[in-house]
């Protein structure tokens, strides 16, 4: 068992990848024991990652050094500087391995019926590994380059994803544009990284900051980085290509794409806090995240209201979302050279946006996965078609009923708690913040009851006499989904003590994750 | 050991690469051409990789029957290597979906296949 | 007003990027060359590889190596899949 | 499908050029070259047969289950050895010193040695497959659906 912890790191991101190369072995000869093993290496992922999530609580922060004599040997011996790739695994980390664990789970098992009727699943199934392995990567890793590598094998599985229904037009032009996007963006991630190791002859983000001088170049490479990672989450100038893109992709993908946008949110926030966090200049950056969080917060919910698609409608409110999660870190950004007020609310606004991260991993995936239970029946996406589903689709409806409420953030669901802190700690910063959050929180609930009113209620339809409940793997991936939910709004104070603190702290303060591998200095 | 140029050639010509790929991802229409801006900023991208790791005189890092004298530095090849075949790759996927728009609409043009609005 | 904004967008951008070009160290000069300098020296003892490039990306950064053929292997089965018959050939037959 | 010459002479190359790729796969250890580079070569050898053949002649030779069951092991046995060396750690380079490709070379500029570099050369052999295969299959899938057929499952 120790052993196994003190390999988690690796094992976490090898696992799904191993899997991935044997699925199409395995797929040539059974589809059951495909599924088997997917969902096997996925529940074994998830164990895994608990362990390591509670191990770090307890001995902090994880090193794993790749190929050298000792997984703890950071830096070779007699010797100033990391070579080898380091995975590095922290609070904040291990919080977004927490939500890519459960979530790559749930869509797994969603998938397993929502394409049972399509061709190439085994394909399908591996790049949705590879997916898994990517993102864990961008989460566990330590070096910039090896970011920039598991970046791209994220985007491009997803790429692919996104296009898997090559019968319609819409699909390929979707995947096409989440590529460009995707290559332009880390293309700029390649090049800031060639910035910062011109000049400091290190790929090390521990070292790096630890070494940073905050020179001009490593301003121009800050911008490269944040525009690139803002592209990837869709913030809003760059956002035109985002709804395109989620909206066409099957539903159990799209559930795991704004999980891949969470972890862009998440290099976005280790270059910030960690890599520039004792030189940056932070009240500007901080300023520049807020207002473009803001506009992302207001421009998403007031596109989504005049959307009559149903996925295009959740995406626009995916976008909406996000807004709130860069307008609370980037107040604890603003407020983080000042330990006063980071104590009276910039660690709060942090942890807000934090437990927004979590909240949304869970409702908005959710969300998604019921809008593909619709359209696995009725074949459209579109809502002014739709009507008087409640009557057939019982858990449809109920799940959807939970995800409302939770995205709208009706007391005492968990989107609730999450926003009232993010409220409570911004309204001493910026009051406006605060207000344009509520008007954005009504708006949000205006639409959704909107759209529940068009699809579910009203008298059946003639048209859908066939349509019953989905199949049932689709209903235990949802339900996974909603337990979540349900555990973290009866829970939240325990969640926060947790894994939000935790993650917060981590940001707050980047010498533990320094000191973690350059310490062996002797 | 040759003499300083102070033009960093190679810095500039990578810069200007990557300066001619966003002209073009930003202004041309044609996906095709599209997708030569994206593999033209990768070229540039890859360009400044390697030229950060030359040192003046040096040969390549390889030991077997190598002249005496310093060599260049190995991490960034290495880095560029990994670059170069992940770009084929992102290309590959890339001209597989432009094959299939084609397929379609039967336009390369982007204003025109664009069926989504919004 | 797109090409207006492109333009200045591109403008900024190039400006940038000279500028920040020619900020960097003289080619052929480097300022800190630690990490490289150890990979030279010590990779055919740790390694055992005459080729240094080689022990770097199959030694010193090999997770890099293992996600490069990842991706090679993730573009595959995406093109792989997205030219694919989208029906079954058995149930026609 | 082009002249007679043509197709003879791809006949006679594609065998240099095969031997000349598994060359750079195999001494990827000492020399400059690889499993990307070497793989690369062969390909480029089969695209050379793609333009002067058919692709439904080469569909024959290589088939697109072959070419998928090829590189699932290439990429198993990448992965095999970085998990042979987790007794340690993961991607520890265990055949250093051992009898199977452990020698360690003299110090400084040198003639090579194929006996070197411990995981190394197998690691570039694994990923000379993956290539290998992995480009073959885009490129004959491609091909094939320009040609209007499409991959099967």
């Amino acid at each position: 068992m120790a052993a196994l912890i003190t390999h988690s790191p690796i094992l976490i991101i090898v696992i799904p990848l191993l899997a991935a190369f044997l699925t199409p072995l395995i797929g040539m000869t059974s589809r059951k024991a495909r599924n088997v093993l997917v969902v096997v290496s996925l529940v074994f992922v998830a164990f895994l990652v608990f362990a390591l999530a509670r191990d770090i609580s307890i001995n902090g922060i994880h090193v794993y050094t790749l190929g050298a004599t000792s997984p703890d040997l950071s830096i070779p011996t007699g010797f100033m500087v990391p070579v080898r790739i380091i995975l590095e695994v922290d609070g904040m980390s291990v919080f977004f391995g927490i939500i890519w664990a459960i979530v790559s789970l749930a869509a797994a098992i969603y998938s397993l019926s929502h394409i049972a009727s399509e061709t190439g699943q085994n394909r399908f199934f591996t790049l949705l590994l590879l997916m898994v392995t990517g993102g864990f990567g961008m989460m566990f890793t330590g070096d910039l380059f090896n970011l920039f590598v598991f970046l791209e094998i994220a985007s491009i599985a997803g790429a692919a994803l996104i296009a898997f229904r090559t019968k319609f037009a819409d699909t390929q032009e979707g995947g096409f544009k989440y590529i460009v996007v995707s290559a332009i963006a880390s293309l700029m991630v390649l090049f800031a990284i060639g910035l910062l190791y011109a000049q400091y002859n290190s790929l090390n983000i521990a070292y790096l900051a630890q070494v940073i001088q905050y020179t001009t170049l490593d301003k121009i490479a800050l911008g490269l980085f944040l525009i690139a990672f803002a592209m990837k989450t869709g913030m809003v100038p760059l956002h035109l290509w985002f709804p395109d893109a989620y909206s066409v992709a099957p539903a159990s993908i799209t559930g795991m794409l704004v999980i891949t946008s969470h972890a862009c949110m998440y290099a976005a926030f280790r270059i910030c806090f960690t890599l520039y966090g004792g030189v940056i200049n932070a009240p500007v950056v901080g300023w520049i995240i807020i207002i473009f969080g803001l506009l992302t917060m207001f421009v998403g919910v007031t596109m989504a209201v005049f959307q009559k698609d149903v996925m295009r409608f959740m995406s626009y409110h995916a976008i909406s979302q996000l807004g709130y999660m860069w307008v609370g870190v980037g107040v604890g950004l603003a407020v983080l050279g000042n330990p006063g007020l980071l104590a009276t609310y910039g660690r709060d606004a942090m942890s807000g946006g934090i437990f927004h991260i979590l909240n949304h991993a869970l409702y908005k995936p959710l969300l998604f996965f019921t809008g593909g239970a619709l359209f696995h029946y009725t074949g459209t996406r579109d809502l002014t078609k739709m009507g008087g589903l409640a009557h057939k689709m019982k858990w449809t409806t109920i799940l959807y009923i939970i995800g409302t409420l939770s995205i709208s953030g009706i007391p005492p669901l968990n989107g609730f708690s999450s926003k009232i802190l993010i409220y409570e700690s911004v309204y001493q910063f910026n009051p406006i913040l605060t207000i344009t959050g509520i008007i954005v929180s009504i708006l949000t609930l205006a639409s959704f009851t909107k759209a529940f009113h068009s699809a579910f209620m009203g008298a059946e339809l003639p048209e859908y006499k066939e349509v019953k409940e989905v199949p049932r793997s689709m209903i235990i991936g949802m339900v996974i989904l909603a337990a979540g939910i349900v555990f973290v709004t009866l829970f939240p104070s325990l969640i926060v003590d947790w894994i939000i603190h935790p993650a917060a702290d981590a940001l707050i303060d980047p010498g533990p994750y320094i000191s973690a591998v350059t310490g062996a200095i002797p | 050991m040759m003499e300083y140029i102070p033009l960093d050639f190679p810095f500039l010509a990578a810069a200007l690469l990557v300066g001619i790929s966003f002209y073009i991802i930003i202004f041309k229409k044609n996906l095709i051409k599209l997708i030569m801006g994206i593999a033209m900023l990768a070229a540039g991208v890859n360009l400044f990789l390697v030229s950060l790791g030359y040192r003046a005189g040096g040969t390549a890092p390889i030991y077997t029957d190598v002249p005496e004298g310093p060599m260049v530095m190995s991490v960034p090849q290495a880095l560029t290597l990994t670059s170069i075949v992940i770009n084929v790759a992102v290309l590959a996927l890339m001209l597989t979906m432009v094959i299939r728009i084609y397929r379609h609409t039967g336009s390369l043009d982007s204003e025109k296949s664009r069926r989504l609005k919004g | 007003m797109r090409r207006v904004t492109g333009w200045i967008v591109l403008i900024v951008l190039v400006a940038f990027l000279v500028w920040g070009v020619t900020l960097i160290h003289p080619f052929g000069y480097p300022d800190a060359s630690d990490m490289d300098d150890y990979i030279i020296e010590n990779s055919q003892e740790e390694t055992g590889s005459n080729n240094v490039v080689a022990a770097v990306l199959f030694d010193y950064r090999a997770l890099d190596t293992l996600g490069e053929a990842t991706i090679l292997f993730t573009a595959v089965m995406g093109v792989l899949l997205l030219l694919r018959a989208s029906k079954r050939k058995k149930e026609t037959s | 499908m082009l002249t007679k010459i043509v197709r003879t002479v791809a006949n006679q190359l594609i065998l240099f050029i095969v031997i000349f790729g598994l060359y750079v796969i195999v001494h990827g250890h000492i020399t400059p070259g690889g499993g990307f580079q070497g793989g690369a070569v062969v390909v480029s050898g089969i695209v050379m047969l793609l333009v002067a053949f058919s692709s439904q002649e080469l569909k024959k030779l290589l088939r697109e289950r072959v070419l998928s069951i090829v590189e699932s092991s290439g990429a198993v046995i990448f992965i095999g050895l970085a998990f042979a060396g987790i007794g340690t750690v993961f991607f520890y380079n265990l055949l250093v010193g051992t009898p199977i490709f452990g020698r360690v070379p003299a110090i400084g500029p040198g003639p090579g040695d194929i006996w070197t570099g411990g995981v190394i050369p197998l690691m570039n052999f694994a990923v000379g497959l993956k290539v290998i295969a992995g480009l073959s299959a885009v490129v004959l899938a491609l091909a094939l659906f320009s040609g209007g057929e499409e991959v099967e499952e």
